[in-house]
């Protein structure tokens, strides 16, 4: 299946676009899914943390997405 | 009782005050963020904020019913600014009400500060000469 | 930077708010007393507050100088009613700015715990069937 | 010489006017003062506290009264 993947603040600027699209096989983790973004976006390993919205929860990593979640990168936060 | 706001217009710090005003509160603690002229002594021209809206939204109503349930406070009112911001004009207020002021205080500090810890916004910070995203490297 | 007054016109929050403004200031915290609708579960019909004027706004200057000297805040504005006060009107409102928050919500609290122990103010509180000065017995 | 204490609150309530004059010798201390006001209005004796301000500022036990100093009773605060 594929995600349509929300990306936001430097996110969205390492990605170059406002929506990642990847390709995944159903059933996978949001610890397969931020392994799968980090091996093709290397530079997300320079940030101080990133984590992986599932319907505008935190996901952890033994989430399971489903095709159609609403999922979403969250680099480091800096509101207020 | 709560009132959460994601706002693109200028903040209302007495629209903040005016809904945590209540006969039964002692008093009302206010947290105005301004935003700073300087960072690390580099001279800061404006901020741009963008937010996962229905998250954020979310997020900031969970710290609220958080801080309702973890300290004797009345009302709480968090408004937050999306969108360009200069110096001096405001990307947060929060304002708790209690019928005893240490709760007041105690509610409103664990709200700014839980606030920046989790609710899905982020803050450019632009320079006369780039910009960079806070807080996103080490 | 202080700005002390003791007032029998009606506080403006936006006046303390206003004061303590600054371009390094990253947030001031507020605290808005207001008058409860009752104590100890007896209904409060109003307060009249009075002061010894020229010591109690000496002992509002000694805090907000105190709290400078204690804590990393930039300005303090504290603002005192005399006079008669209904409910829900306010008794006192205290603004302190800073370029973090942390010293601005410690000093604010500071200054409020500090007014309410040394500032030769006098609260009475009028119930359907009398008054009382509040705190005088313990 | 004769003193004229200023009184608030509860304090002139209990003395019944705004000003408490008092006929004390030179020299004596708060301490004194304080004893002389007790065994006169001994409902004082019931109050949380009884300060003495000297020129606007809390006086000591020690501290002397002098003829022109502004002298007030301050019966337990309350503002805020």
């Amino acid at each position: 299946m594929t995600l349509e993947i929300l990306t936001f603040g430097i996110a969205r600027d390492i990605v170059g676009s406002t929506i990642l699209k990847l390709d995944i096989t159903e059933g996978v983790t949001v610890a397969d899914l931020k392994k799968e973004i980090l091996s093709k976006y290397p530079r997300f390993e320079s940030l101080t943390s990133l984590m992986i919205a599932v319907n505008t929860e935190y996901g952890n990593d033994a989430t399971i997405v489903k095709a159609h979640d609403e999922i979403a990168l969250i680099p480091p936060v800096s509101g207020g | 009782m709560i009132d959460i706001q994601l706002l693109s217009t200028p903040l209302s710090i007495s629209a903040c005050e005016t809904f945590v005003e209540s006969p039964e509160a002692g008093g009302a603690v206010v947290f105005i963020g301004t935003v700073r002229n300087k960072t690390a002594n580099k001279a800061v021209v404006r901020l741009e904020f963008e937010a996962y809206t229905p998250m954020a939204i979310r997020e900031m109503e969970k710290i609220a019913q958080t801080a309702l349930d973890k300290f004797a406070v009345s009302k709480i009112s968090i408004h937050h600014h999306v969108g360009i911001l200069n110096i001096g004009e405001l990307p947060v207020v929060i304002a708790v009400s209690a019928p005893h002021r240490g709760a007041a205080f105690d509610a409103c500090e664990f709200c700014i500060d839980s606030l920046k810890q989790t609710v899905p916004i982020w803050k450019k910070e632009i320079f006369e000469d780039g910009e960079v995203w806070v807080a996103a490297h080490p």
